[in-house]
């Protein structure tokens, strides 16, 4: 128990002391300090976790092997992001572009943001789950109108009000799935005794249910129909904050998806959710690949590469077998990926005070350390070797082959758009002479360069060697999908 | 030796050989000179050691040799390799051309020196010659779209090397996207051949892919195509490939014409003569027409090219047609049950292959000699060069009648093998007269081709190395540096010898397509080679290199020593103008490349579409007194104007389209879920 | 020692004869526009001249322009020892094939052309132009022309296809002409003749051969000179053996040499006179109407060998 | 007589939520929400009656607090800070959206739903009319292009979601549902704290403005 206190409560804490502390320094220090114990008690407590399967804390926390790669992604990301947040931050008020009083409030929420994504992650009981993912929103909506302009507060609000829709149905969707255990409703339900009494659920409630759920936590996932929020808050929040919404929340909404269909599967049969969800993934897939060729923001391009992204995982959770490890192993590489890309496209925003494509020549040149991660990344992303991408999406290709050629088929089309769209874009941003107008030196800031390079360095090890407790964590994750 | 080569640590060594010369130079990227000294040295290591490992593994007696190696608790693929005759040809092809584009490479890339990094250019020119290694070796289909997208992802990176100009970033986007729309039927291929025989494995692949449904066979096969076509660059594929080979630097696009565009070829023999032991006679017409079409097109297009590299690019293009018209003739007997035949017309395509490899990236090399010198790569500045750079011009004229398939070069003896399969294609009358047909226009595009290729290289040599200079720069030309011209003259040198051994060429190559088609015993060989001569069907053709290289140095040397000493010789040789009716000869007055093509050009306008744009201005107003009046004399490819051009305006408006979902209208967002969350219920409940 | 002795007939026939035919069509063309004309003898005389006067080599040109004329000359030399002249028995150095012999000539046109562009003149340049213009587009019609009867005879050796297609008898009569035909047309394309180029002029509008020589002068000049006559030479003995084999020596038998050498006179006799009535009786086509002739001679011969499988 | 008392409650609910699609004030719709809430904090107190469990009761006075008394607070000062008497139009007439509230309201009792109603059959109709509820509260979101009348819709929603949870028998545990309602009053309070910031920047509440990111 006490370690899972730390990995939560070290946040927590440090929101606390941004609400109190005036210091801008102290708060910066505290909150680094924080999501380092956090992230320090996440990779102690991996090993049992792998060894025993799953550590039950109580009745209410546990932590399997799926909860573990949550809680790891959440830390490491988080822990990047924080430390970008506190040169992006220094940045942004040297620049007279926000107050001190934004800068304690913007720790507070984003504390408060990764505690409650820790919880999401750590709960064994769906309403808690739940309600953490709703506190994440809550957290969140203010992060997303940070810069307080028209545009920003529109985004927030378009955020805020899609994702309570979402949510709700996912509510709505998780009490239906109570119905399992509404023989004893003083205890409380967790996704092991679901799992065990998913005899007593009624399949064709549970298809419902799943319905319900797949919308509703979809939204949040950011799958097609339901991304129409996920552009918008991811273009205008600050980039640590798009980093870690990309990263990390997305995943944990869709483990959540994964939590259900699992207890769906038990008595509903495995076709009903692989057909949605492969549904859903292709429709996710290409809506984000035919706008990502023609994009005009950058960071609005990273944001559909998050839905494309999504949608690819939401493909090889539906394909199945193999296809799990490989979508598990795709969502880690990913979430690592793309938060590079957003804390390197943040050095971009820095310098070039824009975040249109058409504004942004010579990358390279002007930032040479930014230009490179942020290549690398994109080619990355978009899938070619020797990253780890590249292999996952091979292997849910593969593994779809046999039963769904053509959408299999349809995918690969897609990627090539994506690929195409992202090369097209990274051209006109990389290379030719940067414009006169810059902020040179935005390198300089050791912080701005060590975050994004940490995570491309983790993606680039990851992608040929995974360690051994990595390795036994996916295993027993995708026996529980 | 050779047992040391072929071990498991011999084939290991080669790799790390190369990750070493990457990783050397990225470290040494603060001092050029080191940069490329390590870059360079290690890729002439390796490559050294790339072409012995190849060359041991085409002579040795094991068929297959296979190297596995495993990473614990690694996301890679299975990394399975596996060497065999073809293989090992590839690798052999591969390492000799990178040895001596490297050796080049140490004076080449000094231009670059203080503009670019030579470290960066050193970590990926290495990795490219590794992942080609890697590509003609991996033995399954993960690890091989892996080298794959590496081999396109390292060789993006070379093309926009030089990234000052625009115009070569894009050509690098235009390629990359290219390639990766071909990784759409690479990938398909093997996903379609992973969903019917359940495996990666190529082995396994092979033994199982005879069961395979007609109709996906055919998918797979145009998949194939499409797919390693474009890596190729066949005609309509090809619109990448002069934009980008011209872009890198010269001895990467000598690699990457020379050897890269290869391996396209080398896995369509893989998949489909490899894999499936009888294809359809469908196939293998295909493929002639599209070799045909490539040969003809690509060598049309190239006389209308006055960019040197984009002229020996479009040659590229045409030279991969002629490879394919020899893979297509071995397509067809294979298909009709004839072994022998389509072991001389696989051999055609193999030796033509190697044979394109030496002279283009001679060609390539020569070009890029010019480009330093010059500092441009239109041909219409050039002139006079071989006065300046005699070494070069020497060098690029063997090249030139190499690629003209003059003899006693060696393109002259795989271009016969080719016109021999094609012509026993048409004698060949057991499939009636549509196929017969088909070599017939094969053959005769062929005949085009060779005498097109000539009349190109006339004007490419001429324009460039002959008669006065156009331009101050080809004035003030030296003589390239001793690194280059070793490179140059090894290729030089090989492209004679592989012409005047090419019977002993042959004979190696043999080995090769014997691994495709296992002859029995009962069945004769239709090829006897030994040294000295290539002897086809029991003497219909027969080719000697050694005696036509003998007999024409006898005859050139009698000439020269009868006319000079045994006719008469007191004459004078006196040096004066060229006759100049009255005005001194100007620059002006020369040929220039589009004047020398222009007559072809018109000839064949249906097809090249060529547009002549005349603009004059006039001194006082309109239509009276000109000033002066321009010419603009232009052909576009068809391709791009015809099929990508509108291919890319339909996908960007449709995105376009589809774009419109994010209205920005919260209440219809509010719809779309609405509606998903309805529909849902009501489609899974019916 | 027969067939050393065949060969040093054939290297040493093909340079001693063939200024004889360019004088005889000279003759001919020369009668029947009403002139007297010179002697047969004359281009021997003509070359004679050539070789012991001084030379003019332009300043512009480079080693090329020097080297080309032995190039030229020597491949034909190489050509008569590998074709069928007056007898099929000289020894196969492999370098008898078709496509080797067709491609050896193409070996002198290239330096033949390079040696035009050289001096960097405008003529030189535009002739060599048209020169490859037109050989690229006679190739096909001079390769598969000789494919024909390579299929016939069912070799594409030719030393072997005389015989081969005497035996084979005089069944494919209308192939034969087909793909006669398309040599013919060939033939003269290869050797600018009437109707794509007027050997005799030097008007800047219309030469071609002459255009690419025009800076040549004389030991390099006669050495162009007499190898152009060689391939006219080599082309109409090719015409004479391998479309109409009949009285080739089928052994290196004295007497049966000497026959076959009267009855290649007589051939190539037919040949000039032919040439010369076209160049006299035909007008120069436009440059840009050659190209439907070559076309239609590499659609006879491809017609010839569709009738001949 | 328990099953016309809750069978009232939930009409009673069902016709709020149906009435708040006519309303064009905002201070109405407010006090149509409050009457709703009175209806399911109603129903929680009679369910905390059957069970006789003090502390349901508890978290049912809770609710009254939040739902009926809070949350109208906060809207109230949200109208009376930036007078918004009126909201904006919706986007379809009165007419269609009366005949599509009526399809919405025979939704629950197709055969889609069929396994819902069968959760609870005793309360089968109940739990029809709550479905309704829900779907028509969704369609509020879709039709009103007004902010608050967004706020409003998702709040209704989330009672339609309460009372099909009570008629189901699947209502949480007493710290959960504490929870739950906390959640809504922190989300209502950072929902009328971001509406008031947009009223500052768009002059209006009127969503239709809120264009600008369309890429």
């Amino acid at each position: 128990m006490n370690t899972l206190l730390i990995i939560i409560g070290a946040p927590i804490v440090a929101a606390i002391v941004a609400t109190l502390s005036k210091k801008i320094t102290a708060i910066e220090y505290t909150s680094v300090s924080a999501i380092i114990l956090s992230t320090g008690a996440t990779l102690f407590l991996a090993p049992s976790v792998a060894k025993y399967g799953i550590v039950v804390f109580s009745s209410i926390f546990a932590v399997d092997a799926l909860s573990m790669i949550g809680m790891l992604i959440t830390s490491v990301i988080g822990l990047a992001a924080m430390i970008y947040s506190v040169g992006y931050l220094r940045d942004e008020v040297k620049k007279e572009i926000i107050g001190h009083s934004r800068v304690r409030q913007y720790f507070v929420l984003i504390n408060l943001f990764i505690a409650a994504m820790l919880l999401a992650c750590a709960s064994s009981n769906p309403v808690i789950m739940w309600l953490a993912i709703e506190a994440t929103t809550l957290s969140t909506t203010f992060l997303i109108s940070f810069y307080n302009k028209a545009t920003a507060t529109e985004a927030a609000w378009k955020y805020l009000l899609i994702n309570s829709l979402g949510l709700l149905l996912g509510f709505f969707g998780t009490l239906l799935y109570l119905t399992a255990t509404a023989t004893a409703p003083e205890t409380f339900s967790t996704w092991q005794t679901l799992v065990a009494n998913s005899a007593f659920l009624n399949p064709d409630v549970a298809r419902i249910a799943f319905v319900f759920i797949l919308i509703g936590y979809g939204t949040k996932v950011g799958l097609a129909p339901m991304h129409t929020w996920l552009p918008d808050a991811h273009s205008k929040a600050p980039v640590p904050i798009s980093a870690l919404l990309s990263g990390v929340l997305l995943n944990i909404a869709l483990i959540a998806v994964l939590r259900f269909r699992a207890i769906t599967d038990a008595t509903a049969g495995g076709d009903f959710t692989q057909n949605l969800l492969i549904a859903l993934g292709l429709f996710s897939i290409v809506i984000a690949a035919c706008i990502i060729l023609i994009q005009k923001n950058y960071k609005r391009m990273l944001a559909y590469s998050s839905i494309e992204n999504m949608g690819i995982l939401a493909l090889g959770f539906g394909f199945g077998g193999v296809a799990t490890i490989a979508a598990l192993l795709h969502m880690i590489y990913h979430s690592l990926a793309k938060s590079t890309l957003f804390l390197s496209s943040g050095n971009i925003f820095l310098t070039y005070s824009s975040t249109k494509i058409a504004k942004i020549r010579g990358v390279l040149t002007s930032l040479p350390v930014t230009g490179v991660v942020f290549f690398t990344c994109i080619l990355a992303i978009a899938g070619l070797p020797p990253f780890g991408i590249f292999f996952t999406k091979l292997y849910i290709l593969f593994a779809g082959a046999g039963a769904h050629p053509y959408i299999v088929a349809t995918a690969l089309v897609a990627f090539a758009i994506v690929f195409i769209g992202f090369l097209r874009h990274a051209t006109g941003m990389l290379f030719g002479e940067p414009t006169e107008d810059i902020i040179p030196n935005i390198e300089r800031d050791r912080l701005l360069i060590a975050a994004p390079i940490i995570l491309m360095t983790l993606l680039a090890t990851l992608s040929v060697y995974l360690p051994e407790t990595l390795a036994t964590l996916l295993m027993n994750a995708s026996k529980l999908i | 030796m050779a047992e040391f080569f072929l071990s498991q640590t011999g084939f290991i060594v080669l790799f790390v050989i190369f990750a070493l010369g990457a990783i050397a130079s990225m470290i040494a990227r603060r001092s050029d000179s080191d940069a490329n000294m390590l870059g360079n040295g290690f890729a002439i290591i390796g490559s050294l050691w790339g072409a012995l490992f190849g060359g041991f593994a085409l002579i040795s007696a094991n068929q297959t040799m296979n190297f596995a190696f495993t990473i614990p608790f690694s996301p890679l693929p299975a990394l399975t390799f596996s060497v065999d005759k073809l293989s090992a040809f590839f690798i052999l092809l591969i390492s000799s051309v990178a040895f001596l584009a490297s050796i080049y490479a140490l004076d080449y890339v000094k231009h670059f020196y203080k503009k670019y990094s030579i470290g960066a250019l050193g970590f990926f020119y290495n990795l490219f010659i590794a992942s080609m290694l890697l590509v003609v070796t991996s033995s399954n289909a993960i690890m091989f779209l892996t080298a794959w997208e590496l081999m396109s992802l390292t060789s993006y990176f070379l093309v926009v090397y030089d990234r000052a100009e625009s115009k070569n970033t894009q050509a690098g986007l235009q390629y990359f996207a290219m390639m990766q729309i071909g990784t759409i039927f690479v990938a398909a291929v093997f996903v379609i051949l992973y969903s019917f025989t359940g495996s990666t494995n190529f082995s396994e692949i092979r033994a199982a892919a005879a069961n395979i449904p007609t109709l996906w066979q055919g998918i797979i096969f145009a998949a194939a195509l499409l797919g390693f076509g474009m890596k190729s660059g066949i005609v309509p594929l090809h619109i990448w490939l002069p934009d980008a080979h011209p872009a890198a630097p010269s001895h990467v696009s000598a690699l990457m014409s020379g050897v890269m565009i290869k391996t396209g070829i080398y896995m369509l023999m893989r998949v489909l003569l490899d894999f499936f032991q009888a294809p359809p006679v469908w196939w293998g017409v295909v493929i002639l027409a599209v070799g045909a079409i490539s040969a003809l097109l690509g060598v049309l297009y190239a006389l209308t090219e006055h960019n040197i590299k984009r002229l020996l690019a479009y040659h590229s293009i045409e030279n991969i047609g002629i490879i394919l018209l020899g893979l297509g003739s071995a397509l067809v007997f294979s298909s009709l049950h004839m072994p022998a035949l389509a072991t001389v017309a696989i051999i055609a395509s193999l030796f033509h292959t190697l044979n394109h490899a030496i002279f283009k990236s001679l060609l390539f090399l020569g070009a890029g000699s010019v480009i330093s010198q010059t500092h441009t790569a239109n041909i219409e500045e050039y002139g006079g060069l071989a006065r300046t750079m005699p070494y070069t011009a020497f060098f690029f004229l063997i090249g030139s009648m190499a690629i003209s398939a003059l003899p006693p070069f060696n393109g002259f003896f795989s271009e016969w093998l080719t016109f021999q399969s094609l012509f026993a294609g048409i004698l060949n009358n057991t499939n009636g007269m549509m196929l017969q047909w088909a070599f017939l226009i094969a053959g005769g595009a062929l005949a085009l081709t060779g005498g097109l290729a000539l009349a190109c290289f006339v004007k490419a040599f001429g324009v460039t190395f002959l008669a006065r200079p156009r331009s101050t720069h080809a004035q003030h030309a030296h003589e390239s540096g001793i690194f280059m011209q070793i490179g140059m003259g090894a290729l030089a040198l090989s492209a004679l010898l592989l012409g005047v051994f090419s019977g002993a060429v042959t004979g190696v190559l043999q080995s090769v397509g014997a691994t495709f088609f296992p002859i029995s015993s009962a069945v004769a060989p239709a090829l006897s080679a030994n040294t000295s001569a290539i002897s086809l069907q029991n003497g219909f053709a027969f080719v000697s290199g050694i005696n036509l290289f003998l007999l024409m140095l006898i005859a050139i040397l009698s000439t020269v020593i009868a006319s000079a000493y045994v006719v008469y010789r007191k004459q004078r040789i006196i040096e004066g103008t060229t006759w100049d009716c009255g005005t001194p000869a100007t620059p002006r007055m020369e040929l220039t490349a589009t004047g020398f093509s222009r007559t072809i050009i018109t000839i064949f306008k249906a097809v090249l579409r060529p547009r002549l744009h005349i603009s004059t201005t006039y001194k006082y107003g309109e239509s009276y007194m000109p000033l002066s009046r321009s010419a603009e004399f232009s052909v576009t490819d068809i391709f791009r104007s015809y099929c990508y051009e509108p291919v890319s305006s339909f996908a960007l408006g449709a995105s376009a389209q589809i774009k419109k979902i994010q209205s920005g209208n919260i209440n219809a967002y509010f719809l779309y879920t609405f509606i998903a969350l309805i529909g849902i219920l009501c489609i899974t409940t019916l | 020692m027969t067939s050393t002795f065949a060969i040093i007939a054939q290297l040493l026939l093909v340079p001693a004869l063939s200024p004889l035919f360019i004088g005889i069509i000279r003759k001919i063309k020369a009668r029947m526009q009403n002139r007297h004309g010179a002697s047969i003898f004359q281009p021997y005389r003509d070359l004679n001249k050539l070789f012991h006067k001084d030379e003019i080599i332009s300043s512009d040109a480079t080693f090329i322009f020097r080297i080309a004329p032995y190039m030229v000359f020597a491949v034909t030399l190489v050509v008569a020892i590998s074709i069928p002249i007056i007898t099929t028995f000289i020894p196969h150095f492999g370098t008898s094939d078709l496509l080797a012999v067709m491609y050896m000539l193409a070996f002198g046109t290239f330096f033949l052309a390079l040696g035009g562009i050289d001096v960097g003149g405008p003529f030189g340049g535009f002739g060599a132009s048209r020169e490859m213009t037109i050989s690229a587009l006679a190739e096909g019609g001079l390769i598969f022309s000789l494919f024909a009867v390579s299929c016939m005879a069912g070799t594409t050796d030719l030393l072997s296809i005389p015989h081969a297609l005497l035996a084979y008898g005089s069944t494919a009569t209308l192939a034969t002409v087909l793909a006669f035909f398309g040599f013919c047309v060939a033939l003269l394309a290869e050797n600018m003749r009437f109707p794509f180029d007027n050997p005799s002029t030097h008007l800047e509008l219309t030469m071609v051969h002459e255009a690419m020589i025009i800076e040549y002068s004389g030991k390099r000049l006669a050495l162009m000179e007499w190898a152009s006559a060689n391939k006219l030479f080599i082309f109409i003995a090719l015409g004479a053996n391998m479309f109409f084999p009949y009285g080739i020596a089928a052994s290196a038998d004295l007497s049966a040499v000497i026959i076959s050498l009267g009855i290649l006179l007589a051939k190539a006799l037919l040949f000039c006179i032919a040439i010369a009535v076209i160049e006299s009786t035909t007008a120069k086509l436009r440059l840009f109407r050659l190209p439907d002739l070559l076309f239609l001679s590499f659609i006879a011969s491809s017609l010839a060998i569709i009738f001949t499988i | 007589m328990t099953l016309s008392l809750t069978y009232f409650l939930i009409s009673l609910f069902f016709f709020t939520t149906i009435s708040m699609h006519a309303v064009r004030k905002n201070a109405i719709l407010v006090v149509l929400y409050a009457v709703q809430s009175l209806a399911v904090v109603l129903l929680l107190m009679y369910g905390a009656w059957l069970d006789q469990s003090i502390i349901l009761s508890i978290v049912a006075l809770f609710a009254l607090l939040v739902k009926t008394t809070l949350i109208p607070r906060f809207f109230g000062m949200l109208i009376s800070k930036n007078l918004i008497t009126f909201s904006s139009s919706t986007y379809l007439k009165l007419p269609i959206t009366a005949l599509i509230v009526a399809g919405l309201a025979v939704l629950p009792s197709t055969h889609v739903f069929a396994p819902l109603l069968a959760i609870a059959p005793q309360h089968a109709h109940e739990i029809a009319f709550s479905l309704g509820a829900f779907f028509i509260s969704c369609f509020m979101l879709v039709n009103r292009r007004d902010g608050m009348s967004q706020m409003i819709g998702l709040l209704s929603l989330e009672n339609s979601i309460v009372a099909f949870a009570f008629f189901a028998g699947l209502e949480q545990s007493a710290m959960l549902q504490i929870g739950i309602i906390f959640d809504v009053l922190v989300w209502v309070f950072i929902a009328t704290l971001l509406a008031s910031l947009a009223y500052k920047q768009f002059g209006t509440l009127d969503t239709d403005t809120m264009r600008h990111l369309t890429e």
